[in-house]
């Protein structure tokens, strides 16, 4: 088990490399500009000075070379610094990754961004997996029953509109017509009492929902397959025979067992929270990190980009070697290997 | 003999979308105390339906108990609800079933699962239970079982699985263990192995014992009755001696006939032609009667039901096979 | 009172990333700052002057202005403060120009200090900016929300090569605006409070506010019209039945303001077909094949119903236009409104007298050229159904049109190696909106001139999108560089804008204009399209 | 009636010419371990086996389950490409060949599986089953092949007009018959049978048993039958082979091995045998063997069999026991005998 | 014993005689027959394709066509579905979107599956390629999709434009797009299946008979991971459908005045609460669309399953 993690981080580092360079090269393909959103009040001239401050005048390779630099050395460092409290050489002098529009080091605009993201779409999709899987138990084990009927309706219809609508529909219902719930997400609110965090709740609720049924549509059809599927083994009658309560079969034995492919679907699934919300944070301006990214590629922000997406891949890769581990931890028969 | 389980005129359906299926059709027998029964019949002739009906450890649906009624200690297990048939299963009558690699929830340690029915059905505490699982587990000839309470059935050989399995049976010291084809998918030495362990077993803890087989070596080594199965129908029973010394059913003169053993190498194996019935009707007829030698209109028309031929022994066929006739009926 | 009136909500769509107007020059950003930093003299909603951070605006009359044009001093008001209760002196606004004028520094307002010499301090309350050329409208720098001060002692260390490292000074800079920032959360939110040293006592009523951004302006709209959610909400750019349909809800008020802002169709004077190759849409590719047609032009212009553009996608917040220049009064010209005239007869009558037979298929040709246009914009709903209406428009005069629009990115990025740049222009035809800052239309005009015509040669860097090249239009230019009397300059520029509209080298088609929205119970809004929006932000109350 | 075949004088004597010659035959499949995936070891399912098939003759070969009878029949057919030893196919060492040549010796040597389920595919009817082999060797063609395959439907007692159906509509002897008419398409002279009625029925087992000997009486086939229901072995095989944890412990003449098995291996299996007779079962005195078969990726030195053995002695822990003739065509493994 | 019976093993009373020539057609049509789902499912389906192909010559109204004078309209006999905010005909622009929106979806998707299919068997089935293909997977999984659009629209978009003209120019374009960035769950799904289906018996089977390797892999792999395909399939065409309309917004699609299901709902939501039917209809028809493809998918992976098709 720690053999294979070791062996599979180990393939993970050359795969990342080429991953970053893939990417790299892939945005400095692309047609947009960094000046592109500047208003046409900006003489050309001025346009070409700002292009050769950004340091788009450097041969591709040098680019990529200070950004490997600063990537993985320089903003961990910086990272290290800020925990701990110390200095490491020259930090003030140390280059980091900026971003274009705002200036501000890239790392930092991440970081800004977290709590909303974890917030919203972390929960949205805690929420969905809370939902999934009740629902694909229920479904499964009353195969074929109405409630199983509906369960197929719901999700496919649930899978097929996107959320650009379902939000704004949740938003003229909730919002204009109801006015229970803001449609407009408040990422300074800090939750320091009770009516605060009510607060917090009911500017959640709208974004979450929208996200949480899209993710549950999806997540509840796994769970149920895989109950079916564990559903029909000996063990369960096993378990019956032995005289334990139905509830205990079901949960215990056939649920353990059903979650373990459902685990790492859930986490591989886990890199799409910080990416992949990108129209619900625009639509509840919940200004995530998805937002961040489609702001940084619509403005050209070449260096936000480029690391946004790289930190998603290194998710990404980390994820998958997560559920591969969680996939051992849960099935012993993969642990003790 | 004090008889501990009696099942009378038992019927399990299947509701499927192809028709109903009649698995088991009326079929009725007891235990007595101490005595092993041994079931024989062919694939599909209702021998797990038939004891899985006992406990209501079907899918109902599909299956669905048409009838009968099955006495144990005073009880009709048939007309017990979901939570008093919990109360028998696993502590007053224990159940193994034939495949020991997938029998046993794999995530789980072998301790835990014997454990649990004990702290259910017992009310052991953790630490009792865990004593009590470790015991069991040396009964059933785990060697340092208490270092290996802790491991996970995949790390267990087959046949030490299938002692586990037995060892969850025997948790709760039942009245009756019934066994479904405990030792088909083991190796002939560690079935050796299992047998003798349950001979062992008989003899200290003195229980009840239903063994399906479809190995008649099996049942002759081990049985005191044996019942023959036919299309969800008990077509011969009789004591073990008495039943491979003078089988009556043309089936079961058949099946024992086809054995390799009562033959010399040049000779050609005698086999049953023909396909088991569908099941899709109750039989009104003889099931037997189309692959049946010496079928005759009666075994057409009318389905036999069973008979005493002598002692305990009893048959469910019109054909005698002393006269080579019709069998003299009241 | 200041603070007396609570929280102040307001609703960029599209979030400020930086509050540094010299490192941004987008619109968000530039207003933004606005809110905390101040030029010394900004435009009001009519496009007229008025003094901030000094005492009268210096002209030639009142001797502020040198009489050779080559100079400008600036009196400040006396005990300003900035936000961190240091006095305001005139070392910030020499250092603001020596700030924005680094070379290294790519400052992106250096066009407004175009032409500056220097800027000297004659003493702490006397500032001079000083021309190498005489400036007959010497209200570049320090003017506009574009060009504010910023303060020394916070950027000292920022100049040059350094700039983009200042963070902490870009996200918070120290002000003499109305606000000063507590909190920045780059493209999300900035929270302000009341500056304390504020000028007037009494300002600003709120205590606090917010400058949200994200999202779209559609759902902008509604935050303030329809869920009251928020107090003003910015560039509400949505089709006007939806505006409509919101503001019936009475919980806000749809402003709006003109300002040089026109909504124009760029005809490509050059060849810009794909097997040209690399001279493709260069004066070196030849005329275009029919482009270069004036009965073509002209029949492509008043065949447009500008009216009906207006109806379906600007409202209340577009004119028909003629002009490239419809503002201010001064420079609007009413001499080329024949196109106003929609008139798909004469359209047609054009046509066929010039020879543009309608072929089958109803599509006009002349010598095996099919009147078929390849007409490109930017991704913008707005745009999109303009698009559609004007070529349904041109349908009816036997032209076919195919159309792409493009990522806004990319349309008005310099990628050179990008096909689809608005300066490329690989189409026949392209559409977008150009405006000049404040109400000098000099530069702008200037666009239009031979030696600006993008061309590989130039990095395709350029404003004369269509390739007008005319001797008679560079010597107007020339002539207005020179020219330092208002209303000569306002007849300069409309035989300007009378040449580009007449000869066809585009096509004008709506005056636009800035369309905002207030709760209704915010007071004081002055919509101004001359300088910030929140230009006023001081004077805004709460009604109660 | 197909299967009637007429009857012809039972157990030919065997011609002494070898079909198949096996010289030391391993097949060690290897177990990588570690961060580099290197080999640490192999599991010697086969390790070093000699022995001969006659032409015509039917070789037993039992054991327990894992011992290596699977992977010795399949190294036969070279499914598995052996890690040692020689092959000789008719004095042709085919343990060499690969690629075209090896499928060309294919149509030679067939192979009947163990679970007539598992075999066939299951989306494929068994017309095109059994006429795979005919196309894969451009054998038949068009109509030829169609009645070909009636003519095998026919030989294996299946009704021809079968052709179009597809295995789960077949019991499990009918289906074993099936891969059988397929081991047959093309006239092979040797077939390794795999446990083929170790799946079945007992009804049917002796059905399959009837129709493997009547064909081998018809077509003089040579049968490898690999088993572990020791009573069928005896009944259909001339010669019986015993393995142990990849070796060869025992090979002779069915009745003599039966008779007086030299092996204390041998001798434990044959009493483990239960036989269907209350009397002999209720006397016979029986060998239970203790523990486990051990590990083949890490057997016991000395002899493989001394963890078990109710006989061993000290020699039998350091020493392994060479495969010798004791008796003329008796061969045992065994410092006891 | 002489009375052991011995009958000729065949004729099971189960399989009545048939000497009818089956064909695997008419197998599956049976059984798909029996599929409630799957045949609600085809029919709706079927309508709709019937509508988006005839509906065009029936309906008369071109979609383009614009009349701002009567825009935002209600339901009416004119107008089914009502217009547009420039007058345009809803109906007229379902219809035609939806012969975009399904060729998009449906070729797409076939693309898409055809790439995963491929590269999940070659791996699943040759060890060596596995960890290469695979990390090819996560890499295509780690791209950033807008900038790749961005780079091969920019690269592509002219050459096939003189190649096909406009519109099927972009018609190739967008299926190639979508079906390059959608291929990976496929592949990783089927991987994980021919990994279990390799280890079958009657894979071996058919090697010991001497079966290339390419026929292993089509004629006994594939077969038997059907299924999973299957379900990646339905899933396909709805994400293709929806990943269109987000193309076509960002302006890397079809003309804007081209319309498409996606692209008209995506128009329509501003308009939601002036004129509902701008969006019920398309989001309606889109998932209609596919939900009775989920259905069809269903009903065709059992009857392609002849051990379903059995029962
Ligand atoms: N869930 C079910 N649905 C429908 N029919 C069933 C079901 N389970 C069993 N049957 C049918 O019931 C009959 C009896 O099956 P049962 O499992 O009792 O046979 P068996 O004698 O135990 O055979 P084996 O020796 O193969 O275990 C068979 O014909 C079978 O097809
Ligand atoms: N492809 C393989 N890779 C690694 N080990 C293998 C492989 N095939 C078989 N083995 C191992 O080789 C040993 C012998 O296996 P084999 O299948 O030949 O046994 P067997 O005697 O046929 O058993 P059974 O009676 O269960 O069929 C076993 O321990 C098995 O785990
Ligand atoms: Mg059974
Ligand atoms: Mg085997």
């Amino acid at each position: 088990m720690l053999n294979y993690t070791l062996r599979r981080l180990m393939f993970a580092v050359p795969t990342l490399l080429v991953i970053s360079f893939i990417i790299f090269a892939l945005l400095d393909l692309a047609p947009n500009d960094p000046t592109g959103n500047l208003p046409l009040t900006i003489p050309p001239e001025v346009r070409e000075q700002i292009r050769q401050t950004l340091g788009l005048g450097e041969p591709f390779h040098i680019r990529y070379l200070y950004w490997l630099n600063q990537f993985f050395i320089n903003e961990p460092l910086n990272i290290i610094e800020r925990i701990f409290g110390i200095e490491i050489g020259n930090s003030s002098e140390r280059l980091r990754i900026r971003s274009w529009a705002t200036r501000s080091p890239v790392v930092d605009l991440i970081i800004e961004r977290m709590p909303q993201t974890l917030w919203v779409v972390g929960m949205s999709y805690v929420v969905g997996i809370l939902i999934a899987i009740p629902v694909g138990i229920i479904s499964a084990y009353k195969q074929y029953s109405w409630f199983d009927q509906i369960g197929t309706f719901v999700s496919m219809v649930g899978f097929s509109v996107p959320t650009f609508f379902t939000g704004v529909v949740l938003i003229v219902i909730f919002s204009v017509q109801l006015q229970w719930f803001p449609s407009i997400y408040d990422t300074t609110l800090k939750v320091t009492d009770w009516s605060s965090f009510w607060a917090q709740v009911r500017q959640m609720v709208l974004p979450v929902t929208v996200l949480a049924l899209y993710n549950a549509a999806q997540l509840s059809r796994f769970v149920r397959a895989s109950m079916l599927d564990n559903l029909n083994q000996d063990y369960v009658r096993t378990a019956r025979a032995k005289g334990m309560k139905e509830r205990v079969v079901l949960l215990i034995h056939v649920l353990r067992n059903s979650l373990i492919p459902v685990v790492t679907v859930i986490a591989l699934g886990i890199p799409t929270i910080f990416s992949g919300a990108i129209i619900t944070e625009q639509i509840f301006r919940v200004n995530g990190l998805g937002q961040l990214l489609i702001i940084a590629i619509q403005g050209a922000d070449i260096p936000l980009v480029q690391t946004l997406t790289f930190i998603f891949a290194v998710l990404i890769v980390l994820f998958n070697l997560i559920a591969d581990l969680v996939y051992g931890i849960l099935d012993p028969r993969i642990r003790y290997e | 003999m004090v008889q501990v389980l009696e099942v009378s005129d038992l019927k399990t359906v299947f509701q499927t979308h192809d028709g109903v299926i009649h698995a088991v059709n009326g079929i009725s027998f007891s235990l007595d105390e101490g005595e092993l029964l041994a079931v024989v019949g062919e694939s599909g002739s209702g021998k797990s339906v038939a004891m899985m009906s006992l406990m209501q450890l079907l899918p109902m649906p599909p299956a669905r108990i048409a009838s009968g009624r099955v006495m144990f200690q005073n009880q009709d297990l048939v007309k017990l609800s979901s939570s008093g048939i919990r109360h028998v299963r696993g502590a007053r009558i224990g159940f193994v079933f034939q495949d020991p690699m997938t029998s046993l929830n794999p995530v789980f340690t072998v301790g835990y699962q014997i454990m649990e029915p004990l702290r259910e059905h017992m009310g052991l505490n953790r630490k009792q239970a865990r004593q009590r699982a470790i015991e069991l587990l040396e009964i059933v000839g785990i060697p340092a079982a208490s270092k290996r309470i802790d491991d996970y059935p995949h790390q267990f050989s087959g046949g030490m699985r299938q002692r586990v399995v037995i060892a969850i049976a025997l948790a709760c010291d039942p009245k009756v263990l019934i066994a479904d084809e405990p030792t088909t998918a083991l190796d002939v030495t560690v079935q050796a192995q299992i047998l003798e362990l349950v001979r062992d077993l008989r003899q200290k803890l003195g229980m009840a014992i239903i063994w399906i087989t479809h190995d008649l070596g099996v049942a002759a080594g081990i049985a005191d009755r044996v019942i023959v199965m036919y299309g969800g129908l008990v077509v011969e029973h009789a004591p073990v001696q008495e039943l491979f010394a003078n089988p009556q059913h043309p089936y079961t003169r058949a099946l024992l006939d086809s054995l390799p053993g009562r033959h010399t190498a040049d000779e050609r194996l005698r086999s049953i032609g023909g396909q088991p019935p569908l099941l899709l009707a109750e039989p009104s007829s003889c099931p037997f009667a189309p692959r049946c030698t010496h079928a005759f209109d009666r075994c057409r028309q009318q389905n036999p039901r069973l008979m005493n031929v002598e002692g305990r022994h009893e048959v469910a066929c019109w054909w005698d096979p002393e006269t080579r006739g019709p069998r003299d009926v009241g | 009172e200041r603070g007396s009136d609570g929280h102040l909500n307001i609703l960029y769509w599209q979030a400020v990333s930086i509050l540094n107007p010299f490192l941004s020059g987008g619109t968000k950003d530039v207003e933004g700052a606005s809110m905390v930093i101040e030029p010394l003299a900004k435009y009001d909603e009519a496009g007229n002057m008025v003094p901030a951070l000094v005492d009268e605006i210096p002209t030639v009359e009142n001797g502020g202005v040198s009489e050779d044009l080559k100079s400008i001093t600036w009196k400040i008001t006396e005990g300003l403060l900035w936000s961190d209760g240091t006095p305001f002196t005139a070392n910030d606004v020499a250092f603001t120009a020596e700030y924005c004028m680094h070379p290294d520094g790519g400052c992106q307002q250096i066009a407004k200090f175009t032409d500056v010499e220097s800027v000297e301090v004659v003493d702490d309350l006397t500032v001079k900016v000083n021309f190498s050329v005489p400036k007959p409208f010497p209200y570049g720098p320090f003017v506009g929300a574009e060009s504010p001060i910023i303060q020394k002692a916070q950027f000292e260390n920022c100049t040059g090569p350094r700039a983009p490292e200042c963070t902490e000074q870009n996200f918070g800079p120290h002000g003499t605006g109305a606000f000063r920032v507590t909190e920045f959360r780059a493209n999300d939110v900035v929270s302000f409070e009341a500056n304390p040293h504020f000028r007037d006592a009494a300002k600003p009523a709120f205590a606090t506010a917010t400058l949200k951004g994200g999202g779209d302006a559609a759902s902008a709209a509604r935050s303030i019209l329809e869920t009251g959610e928020f107090d003003y909400a910015w560039n509400l750019q949505v089709e006007p039945e939806i505006l409509n349909q919101m503001a019936a809800a009475g919980r806000g008020v749809v402003v709006s303001s003109f300002g040089t802002s026109v909504e124009r169709l760029e005809l490509n004077w050059t060849d810009p077909s794909p097997d040209k190759g690399a001279i493709r849409s260069t004066i070196e590719a030849g005329p275009h094949p029919f482009l270069s047609d004036p009965a073509v032009r002209k029949a492509l212009s008043i065949s447009i119903d500008r009216e009906l553009l207006v109806e379906a996608g600007y409202g209340a917040s577009g004119q028909a236009t003629c002009n490239i220049l419809p503002a201010p009064e001064l420079y609007a010209s009413t001499a080329v409104n024949w196109c106003l005239e929609y008139d798909v007869e004469e359209a047609n009558r054009l046509l066929d007298e010039a020879g543009w037979e309608r072929g089958g298929d109803g599509i006009r040709a002349k010598d095996g050229v099919r009147l078929s246009i390849l007409y490109q914009t930017s991704t913008n709903s707005v745009r999109q159904a303009t698009q559609a209406l004007v070529k349904d428009m041109w349908q009816q005069i036997g032209i076919e049109t195919e159309l792409r629009n493009i990522d806004a990115a990319v349309f008005f990025g310099g990628d050179p190696a990008s096909p689809d740049t608005f300066q490329k222009f690989y189409a026949d035809v392209e559409m977008y909106t150009n405006n000049f800052p404040g109400t000098d239309p000099e530069r702008y005009m200037a666009g239009w001139l031979c030696s600006d015509i993008p061309s590989p040669a130039n990095g395709w860097l350029g404003a004369n999108m269509p390739r007008f090249c005319s001797e008679e239009y560079d010597a107007l230019v020339g002539q207005m560089a020179e020219t330092a009397e208002l209303e000569a300059r306002g007849e300069l520029a409309k035989k300007m804008n009378d040449i580009l509209s007449n000869e066809g080298a585009l096509i004008p088609l709506i005056h636009r204009g800035d369309v905002s929205a207030h709760s209704v119970t915010l007071e004081g809004v002055r919509m101004n399209s001359w300088d910030s929006e929140l230009w006023n932000v001081a004077d805004w109350t709460r009604a109660q | 009636m197909s299967v009637e075949l007429a009857e012809h004088p039972i157990n030919q004597p065997a011609s002494p010419a070898p079909l198949v010659r096996v010289e030391d035959l391993l097949m060690h499949f290897p177990v990588y371990k570690g961060i580099l995936r290197r080999q640490i070891g192999a599991v010697k399912a086969v390790d070093g086996l000699t022995f001969d098939i006659r032409k015509g003759e039917t070789l037993g070969l039992v054991g327990e389950s894992g011992c290596g009878k699977s992977t010795t029949g399949r190294a036969l057919l070279r499914l598995y490409r052996a890690t040692g030893g020689r092959i000789l196919f008719e004095g042709k060492d085919i343990a060499a060949l690969d690629g075209e040549p090896l499928r060309r010796m294919r149509p030679r040597m067939q192979m009947i599986f163990q679970d007539p389920q598992a075999s066939l595919n299951p989306r494929m009817t068994v017309g095109s089953i059994i006429a795979e082999p005919l196309i894969e060797h451009g054998v038949y063609k068009g109509e030829a092949r169609k009645a070909k395959v009636r003519e095998l439907l026919d030989a294996v007692g299946l009704n021809p007009d079968y052709v179009n159906r597809y295995p789960h509509e077949f019991s499990g002897g009918q289906r074993q018959r099936i891969g059988i008419a397929r081991a047959l398409a093309l006239d092979p002279d040797f077939i390794v049978c795999d446990e083929p009625i170790a799946a079945l029925d007992v009804s049917i087992q002796a059905q399959v048993v009837n129709l493997l000997k009547d064909l081998q009486k018809k077509l003089g086939l040579t049968y490898l039958f690999i088993s572990h229901d020791l009573s069928m072995v005896k009944h259909i095989a001339d010669r019986v082979a015993v393995m142990y944890l990849g070796k060869m412990v025992e090979l002779a003449d069915v009745a003599t091995l039966f008779a007086v098995p030299k092996h204390p291996y041998t001798k434990a299996l044959l009493s483990a045998v239960p036989v269907p007779d209350p009397q002999v079962e209720a006397t016979r005195k029986r060998i239970i063997l203790k523990g486990d078969i051990p590990d083949p990726a890490n057997p016991p030195v000395g002899c493989k069999f001394c963890t078990r053995c109710p006989e061993a002695i000290e020699r039998c822990f350091v020493e392994e026991p060479v495969w010798r003739e004791v008796d003329p065509g008796r061969h045992v493994a065994c410092h006891r005998v | 014993m002489s009375d052991a019976v011995i009958k000729p093993p065949h004729g099971s009373p189960s399989a009545p005689l048939v000497t009818k020539q089956r064909t695997l057609a008419a197998d599956v049509w049976r059984q798909f027959r029996q599929h409630r789902g799957g045949v609600v499912g085809a029919i709706v389906f079927l309508t709709i394709v019937f509508l988006v192909i005839f509906g065009p010559y029936l309906h008369g109204i071109n979609p383009a066509a614009l009349d701002v004078r009567s825009r935002n309209l209600g339901i009416s006999f004119a107008h089914p579905m009502g217009t547009d905010n420039l007058g345009r005909d809803m109906f007229a622009q379902v219809l035609a979107g939806g012969r975009t929106s399904l060729s998009v979806g449906i070729t797409a998707m076939m693309l898409s599956l055809l790439l995963g299919t491929t590269i999940g068997v070659v791996a699943g089935y040759f060890k060596r390629l596995d960890g290469p293909l695979m990390r090819l997977t996560d890499l295509f999984l780690a791209l950033p999709l807008l900038p790749l659009l961005l780079v091969i629209i920019m690269l592509f978009r002219d050459v096939l434009r003189a190649r096909f003209g406009p519109e099927t120019g972009i018609f190739l374009l967008i299926v190639f797009v979508i079906g390059i960035t959608s291929w990976m769950q496929t592949a990783r799904i089927v991987r994980g299946a021919v990994l279990s289906v390799k280890e079958q018996e009657f894979v071996l089977a058919a090697k010991s008979i001497g079966t290339r390797e390419r026929r292993i892999v089509t004629r006994h792999i594939l077969p038997n991971v059907l299924s999973p395909i299957m379900v990646s399939a339905t899933l396909g065409i709805a994400t293709a459908i929806i990943t269109e309309s987000a193309l076509s917004f960002l302006g890397l699609g079809f003309p804007s005045d081209f319309p498409t299901w996606g692209r008209l709902l995506y128009d329509g939501v501003n308009f939601m609460t002036i004129n509902p039917s701008r969006v019920i209809w398309p989001g309606l028809a889109i998932s209609l669309t596919v939900l009775s493809i989920n259905y069809v998918g269903d009903g065709l992976r059992d009857a392609l399953d002849p051990r379903i098709r059995g029962r």
